[in-house]
């Protein structure tokens, strides 16, 4: 591997033998001035090759994410049994860049009385911050990755959190109330949600032991194992929480179209509209990613070195490579299936109901999985069924399904905690609006209907 | 959820928020048209709403006064455009009862399939922007697949698919095409899979639970203080049908059931619509299998004159009681004639159903009281 | 720590924007101009972080100012009418105001400059913690994945040596939200929720 | 066009069949009739704006006058029914006199019977004694002609008091009659434990407000609206008096038959639509022919 070079891991992954001669080569015709200072290695480690890298990820990265929303039409016009875009090119493989030529010459309203400067400024944070993190995603082994800094988890997380920003001054600065009222529900949503989602994603800390993404790929596969398997109350909390997160239904309640019009975007036309439709749909891959590379063993499954230790060594890398990039392209894709699916499955949530589930039953379950998981992984280690080897676990199959099963024995307390908590409380009771009004009575009385006079 | 306190009016607290005046509508994707609902927020809550109405007023009632009684006919289809058969039928019925005409029972039967087949695609338009304003858009194209069923019917009857229109006064123009009654039993086998298929997305669903189960609540007392027919006043559990209390046509032979909810709130109206759209299917059936053979136009004069007098007619439409009030002078216009809209009446009740609760409840509100400005405004 | 090479050039671009705009955040009329402004700063400062090789810091200056607490920020200014602010700006006091804050200042950079000078006023010694946090080298031995040292030392010390200040600081802010809950609820609504 | 299709005033009905002597004979007389009470009704009319404002305080010195003045118009169709065939009676003080009056009115006014053996109506007659003009039928319909003064105690009885409580209000109407100066509101009762319904009509001189019952159905509330938005009906102590249908500052009551079919207030739509130009060979002010 190639962060195998130390704890300080280099930022950037390391670039392959053909690239350092090449630049060997050019170093040659370049002026002494601009070469003396730097070493041809560094120009092709540092330069050149994450400039290739940030280039095919772009591309490939926007591709997704236009053929994403073609998915979500095609996926949404399965579910309710129509055909969805088939008119642009063959079966509608050419709609993405029909919509992006659209709504690039449309025209770009900016409202009378908008504060022009931070109505401008809105869109291009929400992109940023959707885009930045996609440098830190793992997408395979070796040269599939771009970088791997130390924090990858955190600054995911915080880049994110910054990504808010853009939905609530757009909705400010578009001096309109709808705009002002997605505004207001979104940071109050999304602040409510990253609290959770940072929860729930320290007890799967607790097995990773580290922020690295590449890291925590590396933890799943040096013990062959998905955390998913010991971190499953853990799995669904974050489902749950990202969906919010990314303003998706049922909680888009921020551009709620039935009651806010357009939300935060209803006073954005043309690009700038687009712009946010496009982050909104990048961030979306990219809790996908971190969904699937905290759970699900990122580009990591079972079995792939076995297969690439048959093959010719030549091959081994990009076989490596190219099978870790498709078990991580189709990781993402069925946790982004599940959430198209549940758009187009759900009504929406109100907003005090979202803030409730949010605070009365995520959070208090993310803490409760904390406590949980921590009090499982110590009785394992004191039981000697794990060990900590230089800041990675080792673990026999022993281990394993202790973890395996202790994580899913603590649904349980956690659902008894969520009980207790639904029980006392009396504006967000599940067990209230089951029981007091309980479903299975409520069933209309059929009347013969009173005799006519 | 259902335990929001009501704060009708603004407490003074010591961070006290400016309260804000939110026009939605005319043009908002749930008002169900161009319906104009000025919203005084405090924060989310709805402090107070005042109804703005009358932007397709097109006048109707004075267009009447000046048009001969077959010429007005037509008129009624475009004012409750979701239930033109409804509309249609409400005139004719009226008309035909202040003249003392007889229709022939083959024209009555037909006329009771083609209103509840009218009466099941606006329920279906109800369910589908019901639920679309909840947020269950799949609900919203399922309904409308089987509207699309209903409407084909419509187009091979009346050549249209929205203002249909083949109920003339004594009667109907012609009678059913051939296929009529297989395309309509087709329907009606089809027809209860298809409810649940909606029952299986929403009836238990914890998220359609929570937007409609104790929202817009409304008493039965007050029900029937702001007039509300329809599945508004049955929700309530006020047992009241114009079918079964002064059955016109052939109800009166047909047996049915009419749903009552309990607690009178937007989940109850969503039940009472649901299980009407059962009924509506096994008066279908009925009717179908006593369909009469004989003409379907009674004798008419030439001239259609009302003798002097006046006569109120009420039908149990898809929305409520749909009346008509008319004043004849023995002339070949009315004098006066006077619609009751039941979706204006209902709309009423609005405030009295909305005020203290938030803003996206207004919205399932307005959808659970199945309003069609076209109506309201006349 | 002598700053050299690009990590000059960043040092001194980030420190010009964390100036910048921390002047910008008091002189721009508009509040939520303002807090543009604050999160500019907050964001080169997180940055800056990053440069001493803090990175867990940074991440969690950046995650939780920005993240949190200006959201929170912005959220109450939306609700607040700015409008009369802006129109009509506070009395300017600009004078007496420029010439503190210039003594202020000056005094600042007169004792940073002699600490760095003489070593410090009390010419105390690194404590052995600290001595051992500077002189971490990193494990050339150690496999892939390891929890970066910064992150791990932070949570180590954080949860041993300083666990007192941290629990009162915990303490600290569960009081401030238990008295901002109580100054925000009003009597109707206790009764009704209780 | 044919003689169908001309505008039919009320009083001069065009019909073209045997009927037409007969029923020529009666709308004349009826139109004298009405010609007769809207004299009688105009005098005291006059004098009402000067001695007093519709405001809360004088309530009581204004039921009093409105009550002087039904008595003087009584008197004034009295005077009439005397003189000519009158096809309004008098309102019948007892039963008795209401039937043997009855076959005299079937000749005039086929469409409305006298409603003879109704214990539910009778009672409310003597409750009401001179109050109800008349309690008729028409198409099988019960319809209580009340005067307008009294219009709201009625109804009040009729959903608080009554044998029968009629619990909703089903719609609030009017019709206007020009010739009469006066429109006629008319209320849809229904009732729905005992399933009936009942219409209660009060003909109300055109400038003379009536009392709302949008405290007593909550439904009356916008049906008020409506009727006052269409007609220029006044509902005093009405809570929210505004036009419904109509925008704000629109000028005129569209369903007043003086009111033009097609018509376009060309200062309202120029200031408030910016529409400044009238379409080329418009009619605007053309009725229907």
């Amino acid at each position: 591997m190639m962060m195998t070079q130390g704890p300080w891991m280099l930022a950037l992954s390391a670039s392959p033998k053909w690239l350092e001669s090449l630049v060997e080569r050019l170093f040659a015709y370049l002026p002494a001035w601009l070469t003396s200072s730097l070493a041809p290695t560094e120009v092709a480690d540092f330069i050149v090759w994450p400039l290739i890298q940030i280039g095919v990820m772009l591309v490939v990265v926007l591709t997704a994410v236009a053929y994403l929303t073609l998915a979500e039409r095609k996926v949404s016009a399965w579910i309710q049994v129509r055909v969805g875009p088939n008119r642009t090119g063959p079966l509608g493989l050419l709609q993405p860049a029909a919509d992006g030529i659209k709504l690039l010459i449309k025209e770009d309203v900016i409202p009378f009385k908008a504060d022009k400067t931070v109505f401008t400024l809105a869109p291009i944070i929400s992109m940023v911050c959707a885009f930045i993190v996609l440098a830190v995603l793992p997408y395979g082994p070796h040269y599939a990755s771009i970088t791997n800094i130390n924090i990858g988890l955190l600054f995911i997380l915080s880049v994110s959190s910054v990504g808010v920003l853009g939905i609530i001054l757009g909705g400010w600065a578009s001096n309109s109330k709808y705009p002002l009222l997605g505004a207001l529900r979104s940071s109050a949503q999304m602040v409510s949600y990253e609290a959770a989602i940072g929860l729930t994603i320290v007890s799967a800390l607790i097995f990773t032991r580290t922020f690295s993404m590449q890291g925590i790929v590396e933890a799943q596969r040096s013990l062959g194992i998905w955390f998913v398997l010991f971190l499953f109350p853990s799995f669904i909390v974050f489902l749950i929480s990202v969906v919010a997160e990314t303003n998706r239904a049922p909680f888009d309640l921020a551009e709620a179209e039935s009651e806010l019009v357009g939300g935060f975007h209803t006073e954005y036309s043309g690009f700038r509209f687009s712009i946010f439709f496009i982050a909104e749909y990048a961030n979306m891959v990219v809790v996908s990613a971190i969904g699937a590379t905290l759970y699900l063993g990122g580009w990591y499954v079972p079995g792939m070195d076995w297969v690439a230790a048959r093959l010719p060594e030549a091959y081994r890398e990009a076989a490596l490579t190219l099978m870790g990039v498709t078990a991580f392209a189709i990781k993402c894709g069925a946790i982004l299936y599940l959430f198209i699916w549940m758009r187009w499955t759900f009504p929406r949530y109100r907003y005090d109901q979202l803030m409730e589930l949010g605070w009365k039953w995520l959070m208090p379950a993310a803490l409760a999985n904390i406590a949980l998981t921590a009090t499982i992984f110590i009785v394992g280690k004191e039981l000697g069924l794990v060990r900590s080897a230089g800041g990675v676990l080792q673990m026999d199959w022993q281990g394993k399904l202790f973890f395996t099963l202790a994580g899913l024995l603590s649904m349980f307390p956690i659902l008894a905690l969520l009980n207790a908590i639904n029980r006392n409380s009396k504006s967000f009771n599940l067990r209230a609006q089951r029981t007091t009004i309980p479903v299975s009575t409520r069933k209309v009385k059929l009347s013969p209907g009173v005799k006519a006079a | 959820m259902n335990a929001i306190p009501l704060v009708t009016h603004h407490t003074e607290t010591l961070f006290d928020s400016e309260q804000m005046v939110l026009s939605m509508g005319p043009q908002h994707p749930s008002t169900h048209g161009v319906l104009r609902v000025i919203l005084k927020l405090d924060g989310e809550r709805v402090v107070d709403l005042d109804c703005d109405i009358g932007y397709l007023h097109r006048g109707a009632e004075k267009i009447f006064e000046n048009r001969l009684y077959p010429m007005i006919a037509p008129y009624f289809d475009r004012l409750d455009y979701i239930a033109a058969v409804s509309n249609g039928l409400l005139y004719v019925e009226t008309v035909e009862k202040a003249m003392g005409l007889e229709v022939p029972p083959r024209a009555q039967y037909l006329r009771v399939i083609l209103t509840e087949l009218n009466r099941l695609s606006s329920h279906l338009l109800w369910l589908a922007t019901h639920a679309l304003d909840i947020g269950g858009f799949t609900v919203f194209l399922y309904a409308f697949r089987e509207r699309e069923e209903i409407l084909k019917i419509f187009e091979n009857f009346f050549g249209a698919r929205l203002t249909c229109h083949a109920f003339r006064i004594g009667g109907m123009t012609y009678d059913a095409y051939p296929e009529f009654e297989a395309q309509v039993r087709a329907f009606c086998d089809l027809f209860p899979k298809r409810l649940e298929e909606y029952e299986t997305l929403l009836n238990e669903n914890r998220i359609w639970l929570g937007r409609t189960v104790g929202i817009g609540i409304i008493s039965a007392e007050d029900a029937i203080s702001l007039g509300l027919t329809g599945a508004p006043l049955r929700g309530s559990g006020v047992d009241y049908d114009v079918r079964k209390t002064d059955p016109y046509e052939c109800y009166a032979d047909l047996e049915f059931d009419i749903p009552i909810g309990e607690n009178g709130d937007t989940f109850d109206r969503y039940l009472v619509r649901m299980e009407e759209m059962r009924q509506s299917r096994r008066i279908i059936m009925q009717a179908l299998d006593r369909l009469p053979d004989g003409p379907v136009m009674g004798k008419v004069p030439k001239v259609i004159r009302v003798p002097a007098g006046e006569v109120y007619h009420s039908i149990e439409g898809p929305k409520g009681e749909l009346g008509l009030y008319l004043v004849s002078d023995g002339g070949t216009k009315p004098y006066r004639l006077r619609m009751r809209p039941a979706s204006f009446v209902n709309l009423g009740a609005l405030r009295k159903m909305a005020v203290g609760s938030l803003v996206s409840d207004v919205v399932a509100v307005i959808g659970s009281l199945d309003i069609v400005l076209g109506e309201i405004d006349r | 720590m002598l700053l050299v090479g690009w990590e000059a050039v960043f040092f001194w671009m980030l420190t010009l924007v964390a100036l910048f705009a921390a002047v910008f955040t008091v002189s721009a009329r508009n509040p939520v101009h303002c807090a543009l402004f604050l999160i500019s700063t907050l964001i080169a400062k997180g940055a800056l972080f990053l440069l001493l090789r803090a990175e867990f810091v940074a991440g969690a200056q950046i995650l939780v100012y920005v993240g949190g607490i200006l959201v929170l920020f912005l959220f109450v200014l939306m609700l607040v009418n700015t409008r009369s602010e802006v129109e009509n700006p506070f009395n300017r006091q600009d004078k007496v105001g420029a010439f503190i804050a210039a003594l202020v200042g000056l005094a600042i950079l007169g004792a940073v400059t002699y600490t760095q000078q003489r070593g410090g006023f009390f010419k105390t010694k690194p404590s052995a913690d600290r001595m051992a946090i500077e002189n971490a080298k990193p494990d050339p031995n150690a496999p892939a994945g390891v929890i970066s040292a910064d992150t791990e030392t932070l949570g180590v010390t954080l949860y041993t040596r300083a666990v007192l200040p941290f629990e009162i600081a915990s303490v600290l802010l569960l009081m401030a939200i238990v008295g901002s809950v109580l100054l925000a609820r009003d009597r109707r609504q206790e009764e009704t929720y209780d | 066009m044919s003689d169908e299709t001309k505008p039919a005033p009320e009083g001069q009905p065009s019909a073209a069949d045997a009927e037409r002597e007969a029923k020529v004979a009666a709308a004349k007389a009826k139109a004298a009739a009405a010609k007769a009470a809207g004299e009688s009704v105009a005098a005291p009319a006059e004098s009402a704006p000067a001695q007093a404002t519709p405001t809360d305080a004088d309530k009581e010195a204004k039921i009093a006058a409105a009550k002087a003045k039904a008595a003087a118009a009584k008197a004034a169709r009295e005077a009439a029914g005397d003189g000519g065939d009158a096809p309004k009676p008098a309102p019948a003080k007892a039963p008795a006199k209401a039937a043997a009056k009855a076959p005299a009115k079937k000749e005039v006014a086929p469409a409305y019977a006298e409603i003879k053996d109704d214990a539910f109506i009778a009672a409310l007659r003597a409750s009401f004694q001179d109050d109800i003009k008349e309690a008729v039928t028409s198409n099988g319909q019960q319809i209580v002609r009340v005067v307008p003064e009294r219009a709201r105690d009625l109804l009040w009885y009729l959903r608080y008091d009554a044998a029968i409580r009629f619990d909703m209000l089903t719609d609030v109407t009017a019709a206007h009659y020009p010739e009469r100066k006066a429109f006629e509101v008319v209320y849809q009762l229904y009732s729905i434990p005992e399933n009936r319904r009942l219409r209660v009509k009060a003909e109300l001189p055109e400038d003379q407000p009536i009392y709302t019952v949008s405290d007593i159905w909550t439904a009356a509330n916008w049906l008020e609206r409506e009727a006052y938005d269409m007609f220029g009906i006044v509902f005093e102590g009405h809570p929210d008096l505004r036009r419904i249908l109509l925008p704000e500052g629109w000028v005129g009551f569209p369903l007043r038959k003086e009111y033009p079919v097609e018509y376009r207030h060309n200062e309202w739509v120029a200031e408030n639509l910016n529409i400044l130009e009238i379409p080329e060979g418009a009619d605007l002010t053309g009725k229907f022919d």
